[in-house]
């Protein structure tokens, strides 16, 4: 009942928030806490939790802790963990590329183009390869749209071609020559063993082969798609998870008019 | 046909005989309309029956190659059955000796003197008969092997592994037993389904997913009767046979004792964009062949509900269930065989979307008594936050053992992120066993409120697919689908993939199988 | 007492009178026992609602210093109000000063000459009422802050933080408000019911617990009263009173606004060894002040299952249950405010056990109508392992919506490794709310079948309920515990913590508060 | 429908099992597939993900993936991601130590302390400090056990005196001395800020003071005590999770005999 019952075992690291080296985050600030789990092909047994845990700690996971292990078959144990990472972030020195582009709605994309541009954009979207998913396209393109987003068939100034689904790359491009297109929005789901760099990366060689690159803008979009993504395999632009309508909508009008001027 | 049935949702008898008859009407016009065609595929799974098998030097299957010879010379017509039967007659080879001789150029099948038609059907009837022996061992062999190892309680686990290498496979559905799976599928790689052929041999990579093969099946199967007799308990087998190779991959899985079977027309013709003629005509085919041979099929509609909304469209799943049923009927499937598609995909935002839920999966148990349906867990809400998605598969665990569904297809908290890992499958199988068992008897202890919202939905559910089915029946199968009644989905009747491999049967066609196969079914019974 | 109700489970409301009848006579009986007795908790209790805080040199309570210093003077018997009293008509200093002067050893206050006890207890009554007034005011506006800004609908989401420092508890704490949470708990550090002084002052380090100090109380509620504007939701604060400083905590908690607080006599005796008599006394005492504050008090017998089988021992709860409801409402605490505890800790390896946990709560339900259930989430089966643990607390959050539980205590899948992370609590939140929502009216939907597992598990735990209270009527509640009657556990009577604090009243004792909260509490209604 | 078909894209790590150099394994042999949640003190967005993707590369997670995030409160951001690992752990190399000890029912048990010692083995068990957890205690001490094993009581050669919970290691020692103990029995649950260690190193010391250290069998159990833990805390011997009575029983007998000799 004396003083000394606040003199407990101080914490030992620095409690203070420091951008330029951010740690995560359990309980209290910068006590590194990080819930991990992996399966290791070995049996269960002292041996097996011992391993989980030296492995913890090659990833910087101090005081390891295995919370649970199960042997999953012969030679196969899953490991749930907890341990206090030693790494830290800058996360001051982060730099995110990130399509640029002004909010607007339907009405002032629409209004723009008129504008601006004078004339319909043409756009042909399709899910190209042997990728079957087309509700995130639709989601896009549908005059219903998603989740109250109007899609852009409903826009006045868009002509849009929806090719659907596991279209070839060469049909969508003889598409796009044959409408004229202004824009391609090509939709990819399936990454497994990276089938959609494959396929996004043809889709690039064949309009450059066509020789049509840079007469057109090319976006492309999915649940795995960033932006980041996109430029690097010679794209305008990526659209990942939770994109509407107007912000591809209003990509495509403003980076035609970015990139062909005015009314032509 | 329903057994007298005491409903719990109050659910009048009246309007589900209705609902029957109805869909009847429309499964009769598709199966008098489908009689008249034959497929490439059709023609192929004749020659698998007829024990051709093999690839030619660039990879070609041997029936590809023989069909597709037949078929450049004029001949197709009439079915390959007779033209093999001819050049046996005339060459005294075996149908393999055929093929290989066909492909290597030596032999042309059409330009062999013709012998009698009818000494030919004899000949090809003695070949059938042997196929159909080799099925009903097959079928005898399982029906050993349940007696003798164990049967599981419903609702079955049922889990798929998908590494894309079979013997990957193999490891992951062994353990996947070991912890308590009832039923392992083997996913198949991307796209397989638009492939005009069946891949040949062990494979080791694929498109998330393992090719289906005969050799693929047979190794399969040889490890879950292996760990079938280590755990007690039989352990089933499922592959894809929807697709251009409906009826090929069917005849597959009769010769390698598959146990179930995906196998739907509406969800190539939805989903996969194929012709709606060519894979209808197929699934006529298929579905005599899995009927005959004790396998069970699993039909598609849970897919409808990736696309379209589970509250506004759930309907549609129980009018596509309700063709589907009539369609196999006609095909010699009885009820017991029928694993009927449905699935937990109401969005979990939804206020008492649960209960929604439930009033559909009890109407689907109540309309099919009889049947083992399929259950699919949650998808299309599933997100990349595991812990969120372990509690909806929770729930739909719940919702599978309360309304006594037969084949609970695991969801995998994963879903949104990548095929299962040995541990997602782990942590499913674990989370159902318990479930399972933790409210066992829940489904007989609890009853609905009169008139509440179970109740009410599940009668709104019925008369919407009265409505729809009477569209339907006026439209006919092939228009309704034109319109896009499923899945938001319209598909023109001449569009789509592998129209080009269907063609009028003339007046000579012959294929043995159908007719000896229902009939041998009627016999039975 | 309990209305009239329409039973799911088919209870025989003959029954539930019945023994609560025999609860009664067993509260009667220990309350006229404690009434005979004070403790040092008490005495210090009533010198902090004369207003003396503030610690000494040593970081002595200045409460503690007094009542101390009365005690070693031979003058407890007669109470620390009286002494009080005496020495501010003696001096003319407030109770804080007189305070301090006992602790700088310049004044003795059971040397003063003795005025006139009427005169005294005149004096005292003054300060009462003052101090009554400070908790009229917070009750009403916790009363005007509930209707201005709103009352979340019940299950209220409970969730505890824990981090030691009070500062990183507002943020978590913010932080689960913003999530869903309508009840925040900050548990106190391990062992602080053990501690005979109540620490004073913000502070930052804690053992697994942050203290639970006034100025602590009131830095959290500061925070809640800001956040609770923000999310549009009245979020309530809840600390622990149960311990060796029951009434003081109370007192606190009354004082800066706390909703709930965690009281129970039994929950000390059986896990915190304190001595029987003692904890009862400031039991009686501590509830006369939760009562009159508008404080919901939660009970524990959630935790007799964390030792004893929850299937064995459902009864225990039950009758612990009947029991705590009638020593509050001899203390003035009505049904509303009656947070009577349970919890979901059926073996999850049990087949049916879903159902016997659903028979439990639905019977804790219907016998305690208007109560506001606190059900506790899964603790003796949780593991290490998270996933597993995640959907034992969804099924704890069905059972919970489906039975309309007043409280729920969220469950973290990390309940066997850790106190929760903020990512831990987000999860919980996440899936009890979506739960919550997708399950609404699940309860008004369903019956149970008559006669069922369900309804004959009820009558079962009712029957074992009422043999156990008739036992203890027997032997009293103090033998009855001697006995070991709950949570497998036998505490003496004269064992314990705390005993020394005991003492009889003299014939002068007096303290003001229990009859004037009492009293107005009758003249309420 | 060439024989291309199965010239997929080769995956690039070997496939085989090298107990010298295990890995995570998520559906493929070395795939090195872990989970990890965690949260980053910084609000959700591109940067937020970056900076999260950024530390799971430091812990060595080859191919992060971010497949969620959620915002928890301004300035915290909860992550799920999965990653490639890229140590591994020679698994051949791994030496946990273990409790030696021959595995004995408890009629071994009581017929080998019959003939060895010849006397009843005296034990005091405590949950100590201000620990309140006895489940554990008692399922190794009571008579009734636990999961179908006796506890210690049950046992003819043993003596127990089971003080029960929040014992301070003071009166743990007095009472060891009173009643000659040949071993004490310390169970541990809360672990919170190492409060454990700090108490049984406390208890040590008083032994040590007392001069009865190596005259003691000493011993601690609980969820979270390993006997590695056990051995550096100078203990004789450490219990985990899944103990049962026989593990306990069979080892103090054994150990006593090892040390002691035989009777005496
Ligand atoms: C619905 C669905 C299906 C349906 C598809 C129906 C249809 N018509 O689309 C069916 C049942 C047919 C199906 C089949 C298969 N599927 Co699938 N399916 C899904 C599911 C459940 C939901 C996908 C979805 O619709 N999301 C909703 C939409 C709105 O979101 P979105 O696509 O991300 O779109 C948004 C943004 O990304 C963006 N966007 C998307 N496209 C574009 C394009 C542009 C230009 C722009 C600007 C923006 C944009 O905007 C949209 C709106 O915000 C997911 C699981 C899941 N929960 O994620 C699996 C999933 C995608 N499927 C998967 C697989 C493997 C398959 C199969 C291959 C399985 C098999 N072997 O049989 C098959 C075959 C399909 C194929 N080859 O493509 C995997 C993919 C794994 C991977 N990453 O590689 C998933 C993740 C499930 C899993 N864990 O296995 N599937
Ligand atoms: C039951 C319980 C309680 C009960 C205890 C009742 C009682 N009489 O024991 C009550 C409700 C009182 C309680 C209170 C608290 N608890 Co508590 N409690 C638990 C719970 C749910 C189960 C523990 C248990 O009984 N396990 C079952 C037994 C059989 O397993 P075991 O102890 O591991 O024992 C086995 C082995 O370890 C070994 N063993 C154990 N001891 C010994 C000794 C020897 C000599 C040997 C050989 C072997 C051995 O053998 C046993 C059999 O195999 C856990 C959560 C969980 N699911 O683990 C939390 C938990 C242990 N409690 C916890 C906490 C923090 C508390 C409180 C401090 C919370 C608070 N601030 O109010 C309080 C205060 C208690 C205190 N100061 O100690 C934390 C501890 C966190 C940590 N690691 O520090 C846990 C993990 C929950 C959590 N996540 O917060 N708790
Ligand atoms: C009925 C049915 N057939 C086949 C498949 C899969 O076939 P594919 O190989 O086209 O992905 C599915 C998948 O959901 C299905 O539901
Ligand atoms: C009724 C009751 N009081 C108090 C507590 C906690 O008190 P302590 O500070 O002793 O851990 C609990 C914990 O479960 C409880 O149920």
């Amino acid at each position: 009942m004396s003083g000394g019952l606040y003199s407990l075992e101080k914490k030992d690291f620095n409690k203070t928030l420091d951008l330029k080296a951010i740690k995560p985050y359990g309980d209290a600030m910068n006590d590194g806490k990080v819930q991990v789990s992996f399966t290791l092909p070995v049996s269960d047994g002292g041996e097996a939790v011992e391993a989980a845990k030296q492995l913890m700690k090659k990833m910087g996971l101090d005081n390891p802790m295995i919370v649970y292990h199960n042997q999953l078959t012969e030679a196969f144990t899953f490991f749930i963990g907890y341990g206090e990472c030693v790494h830290t972030i800058d996360y001051t020195s982060i730099k995110v590329p990130k399509v640029e582009v002004r909010t607007m709605t339907m009405e002032e994309i629409d209004e723009f183009i008129e504008k601006n541009i004078g004339r319909k954009l043409v756009i042909v979207g399709a899910t190209t390869g042997t990728d079957a998913h087309t509700v995130g396209l639709d989601a896009i393109l549908n005059m219903k749209g998603f989740a109250g987003h109007y899609g852009l068939e409903r826009y006045k100034w868009f002509e849009v071609y929806n090719m659907g689904s596991q279209v070839p790359n060469e049909d969508f491009v003889a598409k796009a020559i044959e409408v004229k297109a202004d824009a391609l929005l090509v939709s990819q789901t399936v990454t497994a063993k990276n089938v959609h760099i494959k396929n996004l990366t043809n889709l690039i060689e064949l309009l450059e082969a066509e020789g049509i690159r840079k007469d057109l803008i090319v976006v492309i979009g999915g649940p795995r798609i960033t932006h980041e993504l996109a430029k690097e395999l010679g794209f305008d632009a990526g659209f990942g998870p939770g994109t509407f309508a107007e912000d591809v909508g209003a990509y495509i009008a403003q980076e035609w008019v970015r990139r062909f001027g005015g009314k032509k | 046909m329903a057994e007298m049935f005491e409903s719990k949702l109050g659910i009048d008898e009246k309007k589900v005989e209705k609902a029957r008859q109805i869909a009847k009407d429309i499964a009769l016009d598709v199966v008098s309309f489908v009689n008249q065609y034959s497929t490439v595929s059709v023609e192929r799974t004749i020659c698998r029956f007829f024990g051709i098998d093999g690839v030619n030097s660039d990879d070609v299957p041997l029936p590809n190659v023989v069909v597709d010879h037949i078929k450049e010379n004029g001949g197709l017509q009439d079915g390959v059955a007779l033209y093999i039967g001819n050049a046996m007659l005339e060459t005294g080879l075996t149908p393999q000796q055929i093929a290989e001789q066909v492909s290597n150029g030596k032999l042309s099948l059409t330009k062999l003197p013709m012998h009698d038609v009818e000494e030919i059907k004899s000949k090809i009837d003695e070949l059938a008969q042997e196929a159909i022996k080799l099925i009903d061992e097959k079928r005898q062999e399982r029906e050993r092997m349940l007696s003798e190892i164990g049967e599981p309680s419903q609702p079955y686990v049922y889990v798929i592994v998908a590494t894309g290498n079979i013997y990957e496979d193999v490891v992951q559905a062994q353990a996947a037993a070991r912890q308590g799976a009832d039923v392992i599928a083997v996913i198949r790689s991307t796209a397989q389904s638009l492939l005009d052929y069946v891949p040949y041999g062990a494979t080791t990579e694929g498109f998330g997913g393992t090719f289906a093969t005969q050799e693929n099946f047979k190794i399969m199967r040889r490890a879950l009767d292996e760990v079938s007799k280590e755990v007690g308990r039989y352990v089933r087998q499922t592959n894809y046979s929807s697709g251009l190779c409906m009826p090929e991959i069917a005849a597959l899985g009769a010769m390698e004792r598959l146990d179930m079977m995906l196998n739907d027309a509406l969800y190539g013709i939805l989903f996969r964009d194929i012709n709606m003629i060519r894979t209808m005509v197929d699934q006529y085919f298929s579905r005599i062949i899995l009927g005959y041979a004790g396998i069970i099929i699993n039909t598609g509609e849970d897919n409808y509900l990736t696309t379209a909304d589970a509250y506004e469209q759930g309907h549609t799943v129980t009018a596509s269930q309700l063709i589907n049923e009539q369609l196999a009927l006609l095909a010699g499937i009885p009820e017991e065989q029928m694993g009927l598609g449905h699935a937990f995909e109401m969005d979990p935002s939804m206020e008492n979307g649960f209960l929604y839920e439930l009033a559909q999966a009890q109407l689907s148990r109540e309309i099919f008594p009889k049947a083992p349906l399929k259950y699919m867990p949650p998808t299309r809400f599933m997100t990349g936050n595991i812990f969120k998605g372990l509690v909806q598969d929770a729930l739909f665990n719940v919702v599978g053992i309360w309304t006594k569904q037969g084949i609970q297809l695991l969801g995998m908290m994963t879903e949104a992120i990548h095929t299962p890992f040995l541990s997602d499958r782990y942590v499913a199988i674990d989370s159902a066993k318990y479930i399972f068992n933790n409210m066992k008897n829940l489904g007989d202890e609890i009853t609905f409120k009169e008139n509440g919202i179970i109740q009410k939905r599940a009668e709104e559910v019925l008369d919407q697919t009265i409505d729809l089915l009477e569209k339907m029946r006026d439209d006919g199968l092939f228009r309704s689908l034109e319109k896009g009644v499923f899945a938001n989905t319209k598909r023109p009747m001449r569009g789509g993939k592998g129209l080009d491999g269907v063609f009028e049967k003339g007046k000579h066609y012959y294929n043995p199988f159908p007719e000896m196969m229902l009939s041998r079914k009627r016999e039975e019974r």
